[in-house]
């Protein structure tokens, strides 16, 4: 009796001796299988939330929907410009109202089914319905009409220089229109469009595990080349610790969420390179002159803002270097940008002096930002330190994304760090979105600035197509707002990216940040 | 003092006891401690390894991390303490009240740290401070809220047995009012587990400080606080081992200090755990 | 000769209590009616669960009375027809064990001045006085420095003297001593039953002495009741108990106490 | 005379804690015959329950420190042997029952498995020859449907049912000697008489020699031949009952007996003993009771022996008539 | 028993209230709403609007909690704003994962823990109860997101004996859905080189999370054993000749597991939501980070559900537990 209750007992303790053990015997063997040649493996920082190209906004997972849909009109390679996609080819109405597409043929859906005109009436009607983000790029549509099985017919009901860019973007998508069978509740099938692809481009998503990884697999009815990558794999891999192991190891191909300060070191690993390259993406700080502090009203304490701020210790600091300081709102790169502009240079003695000029003492402001982007804590206590050192006191308001977004369409804040990109080759996305007194709020004129002089230059830029024309009123409008220091101009950030060296094709488009032209890449 | 000769007799909780002095001397005296100040940034010195001129190295900002972890003792220790000592003696209030007086009182009470408990401790935390808005205090209020079913439970519990000893059967016969009851008689003499659970939970309270702060809704920067500082410490393990490496081993420290100071006093108070 | 301080009649108390799904109800005490005289010892007996102890429950106001009447110096006190008043400070009580009946967070000051505290402003000065208090502790037999020590110095004995100073602070008309000597050894339970003797003579005191203690309440009471299972079965003189029990039950009590020299 | 079951000579122990030292008990002697019903009786903090302990060695090792005297029994020296020698007496040689019957019984256990356990432990019998002497154990302390209480747990029984079973199972492997430590304390006057009768029919049924722990004088005088006196862990007093308690010898005995209420006139106050209790920590040199003692003369500064008194028993006092050895 | 289960289904009942309730309330004083992080770089406020409204944000407070409340009477936990998904399937997609480790976690604290409470009592106040004392302790003294990384970093990057993150290589298509727990799927699956694959994947979150319940299970063991051992019951047992060992085990440990399994077993409904970190750490799908990206995101709906689940999962665990101490302890059973 004693005995097997003795053998009961040490049972229990020697449970835990056996299972370590077993667990270490199956530790000892490899960790890891070694990923097949046409498998491309990306690691990604987070999950995704939804994909339905009606409704996101989001680079983060245009990355997926990109390569499964196809759109009119494709970026050209690295390029700005658009040539045909799906359609083949289209016609400008004189006065610039009407946009006719010939759809190439051919091309299929994931399910097998042609691409039609109807489609493209069909993605761009829901698309208005929807009326979600990627609404806003198409206001300018008044109606959208399929001409027969080739051609379709856009109304636009002003003027829109950039309408042929937009339809590049995500949004432009083309979705089959068998899609509308899985609307629930009057949805339009956003529901199922959220964690489904239903597009003609080269890619589907056969499988999404939440938490743990999305996979594409080859469009069987793709009308294009069918590419080398059979299998591309987004897999989640939150920390960048992990990350940079993992890409080590070959466990992933493409590390995205390496941080600024790691890519020197990446780069010298065997095996891995980084991507470096000048982006249009831009990182600034907000000024709030309309609804922050009273003396944010006042140029002067706005420039003495500009003038304190440490432009290369900020870059250093923040982007390893890996930047350019910015001459005004519009990047290099962008047409439309004033090489001549003139650039605020740290000088602390100047700042002070229009600080005393303005007649302001003991200034305090808040400094609005989240933890979207990892380097602007850093960021933020450096312009702490900055204007401290000019006399001004910074109070750090490190908020979540949410509420921070929610602020700045309040205005509820003094200073605010953002970054901002374009969605469409055209300086209209700098210029008219940040400085339209009409634009207040999440929509672009997040520093609430308001001048007429500018509204009227830059209103009138945005209504006619000659780019020369339209580059002098930018010029003239950015002398003005850079003058007045309406935001704080902070630099032009580099694209970086880590990689195996043996992914090969890459092609990095500023215009589709993030975004893999999987197509044409593939693994040596 | 009795107390303090009892805990230093006993190996395994001396050398916690003197590392509690010291992290209460440093708390104490910060300011007069850092070698550099802990909040200027200097962009030039930046992520440099730890050397004579700085013996734990530089973050990604050129501030000493000596100096911060030093400074982040006080804030860190600091707001642990005062969230439990809050949570304590608001529990303990409600928690006495709620036993002695029973009745649906004591039912709404228990009903309610039942909802409370029925949330998971981070979670809970991690929404509070969210609702409250990021701030040290605030994470503080969420830790104070988070753990105060805990006292108040304990409170109770112990509210009920005081409650039914003669003294208090004696003191209800002299015509006493249950306030005087509660304020004279119940609460000083469930001080003891109290105090024994406070000591627990301090140290629980700093890793839910730093773990808050890990997830960005602690401390506001440039605050020297040991888990925001470990939050952006550890994507610089691999090159920079020096910045999570140091700041983790503080939080360690000091957790596992105020844990066996914790089972320490609990085995000199609580007759069940010690002889 | 004397009138009576306390008289109780038919006083009724049911405990209910559900185990199963079952109801269940202890008679803890039906229908006892007994009554005390100004200065008398009254004394009752009884085995665990007779109800001795939820008879002083009931007279001290710790439990309400089902049915049956409390009268308390002509007035009712608990019961039909209750004012629902209490003469706090009147009736004091003192309880078997001196180790938990002391709060051991209060100096022996404290505790002896506590019953004071929720008494009219005039009596709190009379009786709270430092003289007052000085008597009373000298009267238990300890000393004046001890009023500042906390109960854990103290042993047994001397933590019962100070409940017994406490049970006096208010001057009350009525003492009930429930077991107050149970928990002492031998040669202590002597010295506190001797206080109780003395301070019953010196301060003209009534008592009600709860006891399951045979030879205790032999030596101390004038007359006895013996409670069984809630009724009380027997009232009588302390000598009539003794020498010429009637009940049975009061008979087997005291056959089954181990007398010393006895035969056998 | 037949050989003696239990004897204790000399016995002197002490608590040694985190640097005090208490000396618990000194030079106790204490004897039991075969059949023997012995009484030990002293206020609380004579030692009556460590000496029982000590007997079956079941003090805390750690703290324990036996200094002089030898425990002998049935001619085995339990000081010199081990603990697993020890522990093969225990429950089969020398029984053991407690003072608490609510608490001395493992509460999630049913009554029947406990005596099975420990009947199995000490004999040879089968699983079902076992279930059977768990029926008759429990029918042996006279308890009347033993088929129900022995699937019945602890709490469900009242304490002298308890405290029958604790006695079937001390019984269970008919130890020689039984050690029953404040028995019946915890229970009311009717059922301590019935648990008493139960004890001292048993051990005349069984022959067995029994150790009865008290404070009351009424029990020790009701139930033993025997009884031993303690005072501060010394022994002061020791004899046939009728003679210790009818003719004390010793000063404690005596005032212990005075100061007894159930005997005393009722219009004097009881006699009581005077001072308190000695400080174990710092036991006196001389008598042990001297400070409290009414007859202390220059004498008592030494410690008195036990030594044989007038009426047949031994005393501790140099006050006392001794009969010269 | 049945009344156990009655009384519980009525704690369920106030909990599930109470618990909606407040996150209801909380979820709605958050600062910010999801809409504003959701509707892209730079929306027009008519965009904003149109969302809103989508979502039913724009309604009054009480209108949108008893709207919840009676999809919640439907069994409908609602739609994720983020994801546009129905939360009872991304909960059904999140939980088990959560589910999975742990338990795991649990069971390997559980069975290193209580050996160890027990062995540090009966050895009490020796160079054994130190070390175990002080090697439990360790575990909830070590950051949890900073001794993650140091085992990443050892067992994977040195090492590489076990993988860094998730539940599966990717290579490898996850089981069939049987319990939604993958060892026992992949058991089931019967394919061996999955089943050791998960089980890899499974040891270091769960050590590290194992370990950190250790300390707690040690103390409270070790806590409840001084205390039984300190019982009468078991000085009567050695002077009725038992064993030692069986004493320890039969009397003491059974006796102590009482107390401890209602503490124990309530650690286990916090862990399942409080494992945020250590899924952080390891990628581990589950729920704890489900929910830290809805609170962070403000996706009410799915704080909601999340909340009701786990709430739900605590009474049952609290079931649970009343029926083992049932079991365990025959005074309940009176």
């Amino acid at each position: 009796m004693t005995q097997r209750l003795r053998a009961r007992f040490s049972a229990v303790s020697v449970f835990a001796v056996v299972g370590a053990l077993a667990l270490g015997m199956i530790a000892s063997g490899p960790a890891n299988a070694a990923i097949s040649k046409t498998t491309l493996v990306v690691g990604m920082s987070a999950d995704l939330d939804y994909l339905d190209p009606a409704a996101t906004m989001d680079n983060a997972q245009w990355k997926i929907t990109y390569p499964c849909y196809q759109r009119l009109v494709e970026y050209n390679g690295a390029s700005t410009d658009v040539v045909p996609g799906l359609a083949s080819a289209w016609r400008i109405s004189r006065d610039h109202l009407t946009y006719t597409f010939t759809i190439k043929s051919g091309q299929k859906f994931s399910d097998g089914t042609a691409v039609t005109a109807k489609a493209v009436q069909y993605t761009f009607e829901r698309l208005l319905k929807v009326a979600k983000g990627p609404a806003d790029n198409f206001t300018a549509i008044a109606s959208v009409r399929a001409n027969g099985l080739k051609t379709v017919v856009f109304v636009l009901n002003q003027v829109s220089p950039q309408f042929l860019y937009t339809l590049a973007g995500n949004y432009g998508g083309i979705v089959n229109p068998a899609t509308a069978s899985k609307a629930v509740n009057g949805d339009s099938g956003q529901a199922y469009l959220a964690d489904h692809t239903a597009g003609s481009g080269a890619y589907v998503l056969t499988e999404w595990k939440k938490g743990q990884y999305l996979k594409l697999e080859q469009n069987k009815f793709y009308g294009g080349k069918k590419p080398v990558l059979e299998t591309v794999l987004f897999k989640i891999v939150g920390d960048a610790s992990s990350q940079r192991l993992q890409l080590g190891k070959g466990e992933i191909d493409i590390a995205e969420g390496i941080t600024s300060d790691q890519y020197a070191a990446v780069a010298k690993e065997d095996g891995n390179t980084v991507i470096n390259k000048p982006s249009l993406t831009v990182d600034i700080m907000y000024i709030n002159s309309g609804k922050g502090n009273a003396a944010l009203k006042n140029t002067l304490v706005r420039q003495a803002i500009s003038y304190a701020l440490d432009y290369q210790g900020i870059m250093a600091a923040t982007q390893a270097g890996n930047a350019t300081q910015m001459n005004g709102p519009i990047p290099d790169g962008m047409w439309g940008q004033d090489p001549k502009g003139f650039q605020y240079t740290t000088n602390v003695t100047k700042a002070k002096a229009l600080l005393a000029q303005a007649g302001v003492t003991n200034l305090s402001l808040d400094l609005l930002y989240s933890a979207r982007k990892s380097w602007w804590a850093s960021e933020a206590q450096l312009i702490q330190d900055n204007l401290a050192k000019a006399g001004i006191t910074v109070n750090l308001k490190l908020t979540e994304y949410a509420t921070a977004r929610k602020m700045i369409d309040a205005g509820t804040f003094d200073l605010c760090l953002g970054t901002w990109s374009p969605d469409y080759a055209d300086p209209s996305m700098f210029m008219n979105f940040w400085f339209d007194s009409g634009n207040f709020g999440l929509a672009g004129n997040r520093s609430f600035y308001s001048n007429p002089a500018v509204d009227k230059l830059i209103r009138s830029a945005a209504s006619i197509t000659d780019q020369k024309k339209r580059t002098a009123l930018y010029i003239q409008a950015q002398k003005i707002v850079v003058e007045e220091a309406a935001y704080g101009y902070l630099y032009q950030m580099n694209y970086r990216l880590a990689l195996r060296t043996d992914v090969k094709g890459f092609v990095y488009n500023p215009m589709i940040e993030q975004i893999y032209n999987l197509e044409t890449m593939y693994k040596a | 003092m009795k107390a303090i000769r009892q805990l230093i007799r006993n190996p395994f909780t001396r050398g916690a006891f003197f590392s509690l002095c010291v992290i209460a001397f440093v708390g104490i005296f910060s300011p007069l401690l850092t070698p550099y100040s802990p909040t200027d940034a200097k962009p030039e010195d930046r992520l440099l390894p730890p050397g004579h001129l700085h013996y734990f190295g530089t973050d990604e900002l050129g501030r000493d991390i000596f100096s911060r972890i030093i400074a982040g003792t006080r804030v860190s220790v600091g707001i642990a303490l005062f969230a439990i000592l809050l949570s304590a003696l608001v529990g303990t209030f409600i928690g006495s009240f709620s036993g002695f007086i029973g009745r649906w009182i004591d039912q709404v009470i228990m009903r309610s740290t039942d909802v409370l408990l029925a949330f998971p401790t981070l979670v809970l935390a991690l929404a509070l401070s969210a609702a409250l808005g990021p701030s040290i205090v605030n994470a503080a209020l969420a830790i104070a809220i988070v753990k105060l079913p805990i006292y108040t439970r304990l409170a109770r519990t112990q509210a009920l047995s005081v409650s039914h000893t003669l003294f208090v059967k004696a003191a209800k016969t002299f015509g006493v009012s249950s306030p005087w009851i509660v304020r004279r008689h119940i609460v000083p003499n469930l001080l003891t587990p109290i105090i024994v659970q406070t000591s627990l939970d301090i140290g629980d309270a700093i890793l839910l400080i730093a773990t808050l702060g890990f997830l960005g809704l602690g401390a506001q920067p440039p605050t020297p606080e040991w888990g925001a500082m470990i939050s952006t410490g550890w994507n610089y393990l691999l090159d920079q081992w020096w910045y999570p490496t140091f700041t983790g081993a503080a939080i360690f420290i000091a957790v596992i200090v105020f844990n066996i100071i914790g089972d320490g006093i609990r085995d000199l108070l609580d007759p069940k755990a010690g002889e | 000769m004397t009138e009576n301080i306390l008289q109780v009649s038919h006083l009724n108390k049911t405990f209910h209590f559900k185990t199963k799904n079952v109801k269940h109800a202890n008679h803890a005490v039906s229908d006892v009616s007994f009554e005390i005289k100004q200065g008398e010892v009254f004394g009752l007996v009884g085995e665990s669960g007779s109800g001795k102890s939820t008879i002083a429950n009931l007279l001290m106001n710790l439990e309400s009375v089902d049915s049956g009447q409390i009268i308390f110096n002509g007035e009712i006190i608990a019961g039909t027809d209750s004012k629902n008043t209490f003469p706090y400070g009147d009736i004091q009580i003192v309880f078997q064990d001196p180790r938990s009946s002391l709060d051991p967070r209060m100096s022996i000051r404290q505790i002896i001045e506590e019953p004071l505290k929720f008494l009219s402003q005039e009596k709190r000065s009379t009786l709270g006085s430092s003289e007052n208090i000085l008597k009373l502790i000298r009267a238990v037999g300890l000393r004046e420095e001890h009023l500042d020590r906390k109960p854990h110095q103290f042993s047994g004995g001397q933590r019962q003297r100070v409940a017994i100073a406490r049970a006096l602070v208010t001057q009350p008309k009525l003492v009930v001593l429930d077991e107050p000597t149970s928990a002492l050894d031998i040669s202590v339970q002597a010295q506190v039953i001797n206080l109780l003797k003395s301070l019953q003579k010196e301060f003209g005191l009534t008592y009600l002495f709860i006891s399951h203690n045979m030879g205790v309440v032999k030596y101390l009471c004038d007359r006895i009741g013996v409670l069984n299972l809630g009724k009380l079965v027997e009232v009588a003189t302390n000598e009539e108990i003794f020498n010429r029990p009637t009940h049975e039950y009061t008979k087997k009590l005291l056959s089954s106490v181990p007398t010393m020299f006895q035969e056998g | 005379m037949s050989e003696l079951v239990l004897e204790i000579k000399n016995l002197s122990l002490s608590f040694d804690t985190q640097g005090a030292s208490a000396s618990i008990l000194k030079n106790v002697e204490l004897h039991i015959g075969p059949g023997e019903i012995v009484g030990l009786v002293g206020e609380s903090g004579s030692g009556k329950s460590v000496t029982a302990l000590a007997i079956s060695k079941l003090l805390p090792t750690q703290i324990t420190k036996f200094s002089s005297g030898s425990i002998v029994f049935n001619g085995i020296d339990i000081l010199a042997s081990s603990e697993v020698e020890v522990a093969k007496l225990r429950g089969k040689r020398i029984g053991f029952v407690f003072q608490e019957p609510m608490t001395a019984l493992n509460p999630t256990m049913t009554i029947g498995k406990q005596l099975f356990h420990v009947i199995r432990r000490h004999s040879e019998l089968t699983k079902t020859e076992a279930l059977a002497k768990v029926r008759t154990a429990l029918e042996e302390v006279l308890i009347s449907k033993p088929e129900v209480v022995e699937n019945q747990y602890p709490f469900q029984l009242s304490g002298g049912m308890r405290q029958r079973v604790v006695i079937a199972m001390a019984m269970a492997a008919n130890p020689t000697l039984l050690i029953a430590d404040e028995p019946t304390t915890a229970l009311d006057v009717t059922v301590q008489a019935e648990i008493l009768n139960l004890i001292a029919k048993l051990a005349k049924d069984h022959g067995t020699a029994v150790l009865l722990i008290s404070h009351d004088l009424g029990v020790i005088a009701n139930s033993c031949s025997r009884v031993t006196v303690l005072y501060a862990g010394e022994v002061v007093e020791s004899g046939i009952v009728s003679e210790v308690l009818r003719k004390p010898q010793h000063p404690y005995t005596q005032a212990l007996i005075k100061s007894l209420p159930d005997i005393a006139d009722r219009d004097n106050l009881l006699e009581t003993i005077a001072g308190e209790f000695p400080d174990l920590r710092h036991r006196p040199e001389g008598c042990i009771y001297a400070p409290r003692c009414p007859k202390k003369f220059e004498a008592c500064e030494v410690r008195p022996m036990l030594r044989i008194a007038k009426d047949l028993h031994s005393v501790a006092c140099w006050a006392a008539e001794t009969v010269e050895k | 028993m049945l009344r156990l289960i009655r009384a519980r289904l009525a704690m369920l009942v106030i909990v599930l209230f109470g618990v909606s309730v407040i996150t209801f309330l909380m979820a709605h004083v958050l600062p910010g709403d999801p809409t504003a992080a959701l509707a892209g770089p730079h929306p027009s406020q008519e965009t904003l609007n149109s969302i809103r409204s989508q979502f039913g944000l724009d309604k009054p407070l009480p209108v949108q909690y008893f709207k919840y409340l009676s999809n919640l009477f439907h069994g409908n936990l609602g739609t994720s704003i983020r994801s546009q998904q129905p939360i009872t399937q991304e909960i059904l997609a999140f939980f088990p994962a959560t589910l999975e480790l742990v338990t795991v976690a649990f069971l390997l604290a559980i069975g290193i823990g209580i050996p160890l409470g027990v062995i540090a009592a009966v050895k009490k106040n020796t160079f054994s109860d130190y070390v175990i004392r002080l090697f439990a302790v360790g575990g909830v003294s070590i950051p949890l997101f900073w001794g993650g990384l140091v085992m990443i970093l050892i067992f994977y990057a040195k090492l590489g004996w076990l993988p860094a993150s998730g539940r599966l290589d990717i290579e490898l298509s996850s089981p069939k859905t049987i319990t939604g727990f993958y060892f026992i799927d992949a058991l089931f699956g019967g394919d061996k080189e999955t089943f050791i694959n998960v089980l890899k994947h499974l040891v270091m979150p769960s050590l590290a999370l194992g370990y950190v319940q250790l300390a707690f299970i040690v103390r409270q063991v070790r806590s409840s054993m001084l205390d039984a051992l300190s019982q009468d019951y078991y000085l009567t047992g050695r002077a009725n000749g038992l064993s030692h060992k069986f004493l320890v085990v039969r009397y003491a440990l059974r006796n102590a597991l009482i107390p401890s399994i209602t503490i124990i077993g309530l650690s286990f409904g916090s862990l399942l939501g409080g494992a945020v970190v250590t899924e952080t750490v390891f990628d581990w799908p589950g729920m704890g980070k489900y929910v830290t990206d809805s609170i962070l995101g403000r996706d009410f709906p799915a704080i909601m559900g999340f909340t009701v689940v786990i709430a739900l999962a605590y009474v049952i665990i609290n079931l649970l537990v009343d029926l083992l101490v049932y079991s365990l302890d025959p005074q309940t059973r009176k």
